[in-house]
């Protein structure tokens, strides 16, 4: 039996239906949760899609952290459920405090569209698994909100602590500065996805599920979603076991 | 009931970068303006509460600045009471 | 009490609408004189933009009839079948006034209308292509528009999740004080889906769903769009229309709920003239008349007066005829969406459209007498008194090689073209947008039209738009018939068959005779071009009085094309694709270099006249190419255009990162074979062995072939060479000698960094 | 020279929707807030400016404020006199 993994639809999501597809193509059961709803109908995990919620005003991903399917994610996260964020659901997490940091306005003011490359921090999380630590995995990005932002206290902790999951790279392969072109918002570190400590809750700004297909340009975020699905039937019992979870 | 009407001012908190004043410093030479400094550009968040009296109206706009109007990694707020909100609907408050 | 105070001139003037106008009507209305808010009511829709009054003879001059036409011209947008039970819908729309006021919005609010046009025929919007004109990059005013413009474009599309997957952005003095927004979107429906903007039903419900009503572009339709506009008249701006894309992706989800459960029978944006325009359409159409209740219209601000809430443009509205029975059902799909709602009148059988305030009628007026029996103007059509014409194919040609390219190095010329305002890539617009939003968009914005791949099938859409103004001014007829054929061309030559034309008519004042001779002449060239290519005409728009203070612009029709690729796996790319492979110059360059980039640059032969167009070669060329890929031959396909053959043999290599060396013969002169845009030519590669079936294919067309060179290194080199040349050309002797050579990285550079550069976006 | 501190507000003009207005608005019930109304967001620079005296740094602040921060078309503007800009350098000002 497939795997249940929910996708929020808060009123301005509009990755929901790419995401769905491309965890139909990694094999699991995707779920539509809407925001107004309390129960996570018992999926496995929960995505939280890229788009504009409620528009994006005021800040990116702010008024969407109140709706009622977010108090049960956090719930859920708080019983060490996996959620992942992409884009705007990464700027939601970050907004409800379930993944350190902030995302702030672009540093050139402009929203960005175009393919980035990120790599992979660690191999041995729930969302990286099997990934090739420091490979570059190309992937589009598609935001006006997604500096990554904390201080530099934070910031140290974070990399202590292995909290930081992927980092855009430019073509030679290395983290790419703050005002390089491969850094393509000005995020600090160069930090492109974050988790929280306990490991199950990550959110990142690039779109795996838009690269999950040669035919799209890049099948290279395939890696991160099939991650994800198999790391949620591992915790139902359903998949293999886990390679490791959780900060180290 | 009372109308009060306030206005919210969010700006970056000091240290952060702040590239929107940045741009607006850089764009100055072009108006041929000088000795404009320290620009810092937020958000400014003006309603209306309806409440029996001030305290409990700031009260409302207190938890709104700091949970949804700022975000306080990034950012500081301040309440002010403005003008406005034509004051009292104190006939209609007697009729609820 | 009047509306607007009166002063010196009548009200009906000071609305826009003249006294022969006020006199027909008077005709409609029994004789009758309208009041104030009738008056306002035919204001709007005897606007240019609502009734076509100067262009609909014209229009019904255009071919529509074609295969898998399930909707043409008259319905908010053309739809046709592409098999497995699915049809496209699409169109393109201009904006171009509201986005001289005020460039974000305007370009904004210009994208939520074209994709409501979409959405209301039952169609998921999958893609919008935003076609951009505007004057000298380095006039600040012109950075200030190009920024709003695109912010703007960016801000609503990103927004609401349609990908922005093509376009133009072109830069021509005439566009200064008038730039152009036209927008293109296109959705894709189950064929069972469509619906109709119609009003059927005598008893029905009319229901307004979405943004609340407010005072937004009141006069817009009829100050806007049909007076001159001019800069230096603040009392003519009409309040600006603010779009808001959150509301419009609820109205998308909602609408689309809507038709998919088979709630409404007839659904109707509202754009210009609003509440007014959409009621009298639908009811016209169903043969029906709507009594509208004012008091029930959501509003946004209180004091509205009534013709404001009637001509209002607010934007994020719809309009639906309900069954009773269903309004139940579609109040509760608009609450759990977010969305305002409500009964703002219901269908009847007089065919009127009768206004209701108060329990008081306070407007009455045929339904048709606001639309399918608007006024219709006999304008006067002058050409000009100089012009010049293309000469006759084939005609011999000794002047168009008068231009400083003896002695100049053709490397340099090359770098000039790829650096240029108008050549270079446009790589630092369409990064603000989000191309890849639905994950379906296999070719982006960059490099040749836009591939969409239908989700569930093998077949593939690709779009493109196209104008061409540099000819256009020259010759409206050409400029029209070049912008199809180009169009057209980029679909072909990534295998997919054209499906149709959509075309935004941008020219000047209608009463001027010379600028109705250029729409007439540009409507003819648009139809000889569909019919040559055997194309149906499914929608347009037509946007007149694009003029400032500094005059009017070049005649712009702006042509979008959709073509089916059955099966994506043949899909080809203009980028070479392997080392080795044959290079392939199909067609042969004419000559005549007015209106190209080149002379833009070196200057232009004042005897020299725009290149020749001969439709049926066009036509040839397109199906070789279509044949050629279908075959499995080619293994990439680029078109020769702005910048010639030397531009287009540059992105070949650019965009793949292979060099290539290639012998050009020099029919006429350099000038004209390496940069001349003389239209029906293509650069194709194949593996070596392919290359002779190529040529055999292309002479069973009647085209002129020739294998001219291969892929490799990483360098362009082009030699020139005399073959073929006549002892003319020898005479002018001394430019044949250089070679053209180029690292591939400097082509690179100077066309990734020539668009940021001329607009001031980097040092 | 002496320092003056401003801050320029700007808000949607009256009349002009203001969606990210109506979407807080919208958002209200979900936080558990009753009773806000007419919530217009708008944005709010501060900004320090030196000139000789206070009506001519006023007049900086003025061109910026309508040319630079805000849209005529759909904004209006107030400027407010607000503490923090150390107030005088007189010292300096002597070595200018
Ligand atoms: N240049 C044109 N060519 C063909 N059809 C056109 C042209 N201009 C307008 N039309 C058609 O006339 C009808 C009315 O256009 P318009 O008022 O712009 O529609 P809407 O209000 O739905 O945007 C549409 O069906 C449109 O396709
Ligand atoms: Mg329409």
């Amino acid at each position: 039996m497939p795997v249940r993994v929910g996708v929020v639809v808060f009123p301005g999501s509009n990755c929901d239906r790419d995401t769905v597809r491309a965890l139909d193509l990694v094999g699991a059961e995707p779920v539509v949760l809407w925001h107004e709803q309390a129960s996570l109908d018992s999926v496995a995990a929960v995505v939280l899609p890229g788009g504009f919620a409620y528009g994006d005003y005021v800040r990116a991903g702010v008024i969407a952290r109140f709706s009622p399917v977010m108090r049960s994610v956090a719930e859920f996260a708080g019983r060490g459920g996996l959620v992942l964020g992409i884009c705007n659901g990464f700027q939601v997490l970050a907004e409800s405090g379930l993944v350190p940091g902030a995302l702030l306005r672009n540093a050139s003011l402009r929203f960005v569209g175009h393919e980035v490359a990120i790599a992979p921090v660690r191999s041995d999380t729930a969302f990286t698994r099997g990934l090739e630590i420091g490979r570059g995995l190309r992937m589009p990005v598609a935001h006006g909100e997604g500096r990554f932002y904390a201080d530099a206290v934070t910031l140290d902790a974070l990399e202590r602590d292995g909290q930081v999951l992927f980092r855009y790279v430019d073509p030679a392969g290395m983290p790419a500065d703050p005002d390089h072109l491969a850094n393509p918002n000005g995020s600090l570190r160069a930090i492109a996805g974050v988790m929280n400590a306990a490991g199950n809750v990550a959110g990142l700004m690039p779109h795996p599920e838009r690269a999950a297909e040669v035919i799209l340009g890049s099948d290279e975020g395939f890696g991160i979603i099939r991650s994800l699905v198999e790391s949620a039937a591992q915790a139902v019992g359903q998949g293999p076991a886990v390679i490791g979870t959780g900060a180290r | 009931m009372t109308s009060f009407r306030f206005a919210v001012n969010v700006t970056p908190k000091p240290g952060i970068l702040d590239p929107a004043g940045r741009a607006v410093e850089g764009s100055l030479g072009h108006l041929g303006i000088e000795g404009v400094q320290d620009v810092r550009i937020g958000r400014r968040a003006e309603l209306t509460v309806e409440a029996t009296e001030v305290t409990v109206a700031r009260a409302v706009v207190e938890r709104m600045a700091s949970e949804l109007l700022s975000n306080p990694l990034i950012e500081v707020f301040e309440i002010e009471s403005i003008a406005g909100a034509s004051s009292a609907t104190d006939s209609q408050a007697g009729a609820d | 009490m009047s509306i607007i105070e009166l002063e010196v001139e009548p009200l009906h003037r000071r609305l826009g609408v003249t006294d022969d106008e006020l006199e027909a009507i008077r005709a409609r209305l029994d004789g009758r004189d309208p009041n104030d808010l009738e008056l306002a009511m035919f204001s709007v829709m005897w606007s240019e933009h609502c009734s076509y009054k100067s262009s609909k003879p014209l229009l019904r001059t255009l071919p529509i009839a074609g295969e898998g036409v399930v909707a043409g011209p008259g319905e908010n947008a053309g739809v046709i079948s592409i098999g497995d039970g699915l049809a496209v819908a699409f169109k393109i729309e201009s904006h171009n006034h509201p986005s001289a006021v005020e460039p974000y919005q305007g370009a904004a609010t210009g994208v939520g209308g074209i994709l409501r046009d979409i959405f209301t025929m039952g169609a998921r919007p999958i893609a919008v292509l935003d076609a951009l004109r505007f004057g000298d990059p380095v006039d600040p005013r012109t950075r200030h528009l190009v920024d709003g413009v695109v912010r703007g474009v960016g801000g609503y599309g990103n927004c609401v999740g349609v990908p922005t997957v093509g376009g133009e952005l072109v830069f021509d003095p005439s566009y200064g004080g008038n730039p152009l927004v036209n927008v293109m979107a296109i959705g894709l429906l189950e064929e069972r889906r469509l619906t109709l903007a119609a009003a059927p039903g005598p008893g029905n419900l009319v229901v307004l769903f979405g943004s609340t009503t407010g005072r937004d572009g009141i006069g817009g339709a009829s100050v806007l769009a049909s007076a001159t506009f001019s800069d230096d008249d603040p009392s003519k701006r009409p309040s600006v229309q603010v779009g808001d894309p959150f509301a419009e992706k609820l109205l998308i989800e909602a609408s689309l709920e809507l038709i998919d459960r088979g709630l409404v029978e007839g659904l109707q944006d509202l754009g210009a003239g609003g509440i007014t325009c959409a009621t009298s359409e639908t009811a016209d159409r169903a043969g029906t008349g709507i009594l509208v209740d004012l008091d029930a219209i959501p509003r946004r601000e209180p004091g509205l007066a009534p013709f404001e809430v009637m001509i209002s443009e607010s934007q994020e509205r719809m309009c639906a005829a309900v069954l009773p029975e269903n309004w139940e059902a579609v109040r509760e799909v608009c609450d759990r969406w977010g969305l305002p709602v409500a009964i703002i009148g219901r269908v009847t059988d007089d065919g009127d459209i009768a206004i209701v305030q108060a329990g008081q009628e306070i407007a009455r007026i045929p339904a048709r007498a606001l639309t399918s029996d608007a006024i219709v103007h006999d304008r006067v059509a002058a050409p000009p008194t100089h012009r010049r014409d293309a000469p006759a194919p084939g005609a011999p040609s000794e002047i168009s090689d008068r231009l400083p390219e003896r002695g100049t190095d053709p490397g340099a010329v090359l770098l000039a073209l790829l650096g240029s305002a108008n050549l270079s890539s446009r790589h630092s617009v369409f990064r603000q947008y989000d191309s890849t939003v639905g994950a379906n968009t296999v070719a982006g914005p960059g490099r040749g039209a836009a591939v969409l791949r239908v989700d569930g099938t093998t077949k593939a859409l690709v779009a493109t738009t196209d104008g061409n103004q540099s000819v256009g001014r020259l010759d409206p007829w050409l400029g029209a018939a070049l912008s199809v054929a180009e169009a057209t061309r980029n679909v072909s030559i990534t295998g997919a068959r054209p499906l149709g034309v959509t075309n935004c008519l941008n020219y000047g004042d209608p009463t001027r005779p010379e600028a109705f001779w250029q729409l007439s002449e540009g409507v003819r060239g648009l139809a000889d071009a569909c019919l040559a290519l055997g194309l149906p005409v499914t929608g347009g728009n037509v946007s007149l009085y694009n003029e400032s203070a500094s005059g009017a612009i070049a005649p712009t029709p702006e042509i979008g094309v959709v073509g089916l690729l059955d099966d994506i796996a043949t899909l080809v790319g203009p980028a070479f694709v392997m080392v080795d492979d044959a290079i392939l110059l199909i067609g042969a360059a004419g000559p005549g270099l007015v209106g190209s980039e080149y002379a833009g640059l070196a200057g232009e032969a004042t005897e020299d006249a725009p290149p020749a167009l001969d439709l049926a070669r066009e036509a040839a060329i397109q199906r070789f190419v279509r044949e050629a890929i279908s075959r499995g031959l080619v293994a990439s396909a680029q078109d020769i255009s702005g910048g010639g053959f030397g531009v287009a043999i540059a992105e070949c290599a650019m965009w793949s990162g292979l060099g290539a060396s290639v012998r050009l013969a020099i029919g006429h002169s350099p000038a004209v074979d390496l940069f001349g845009e003389s239209p029906s030519r293509l650069v194709l590669t194949c593996r070596p062995r392919y290359a002779a079936a190529l040529e055999l294919l292309a002479r069973q067309h009647g085209l002129p072939a020739e294998t001219i060179g291969s892929v490799g290194g990483d360098r362009l080199r082009i030699e020139l060479t005399l073959a073929g040349a006549t002892g003319a050309a020898e005479e002018r002797g001394g430019w044949v000698a250089d070679a053209l050579e180029v690292p591939v990285r400097d082509l690179s550079h100077v066309w990734e960094h020539g668009l940021a550069r001329a607009l001031g976006w980097e040092g």
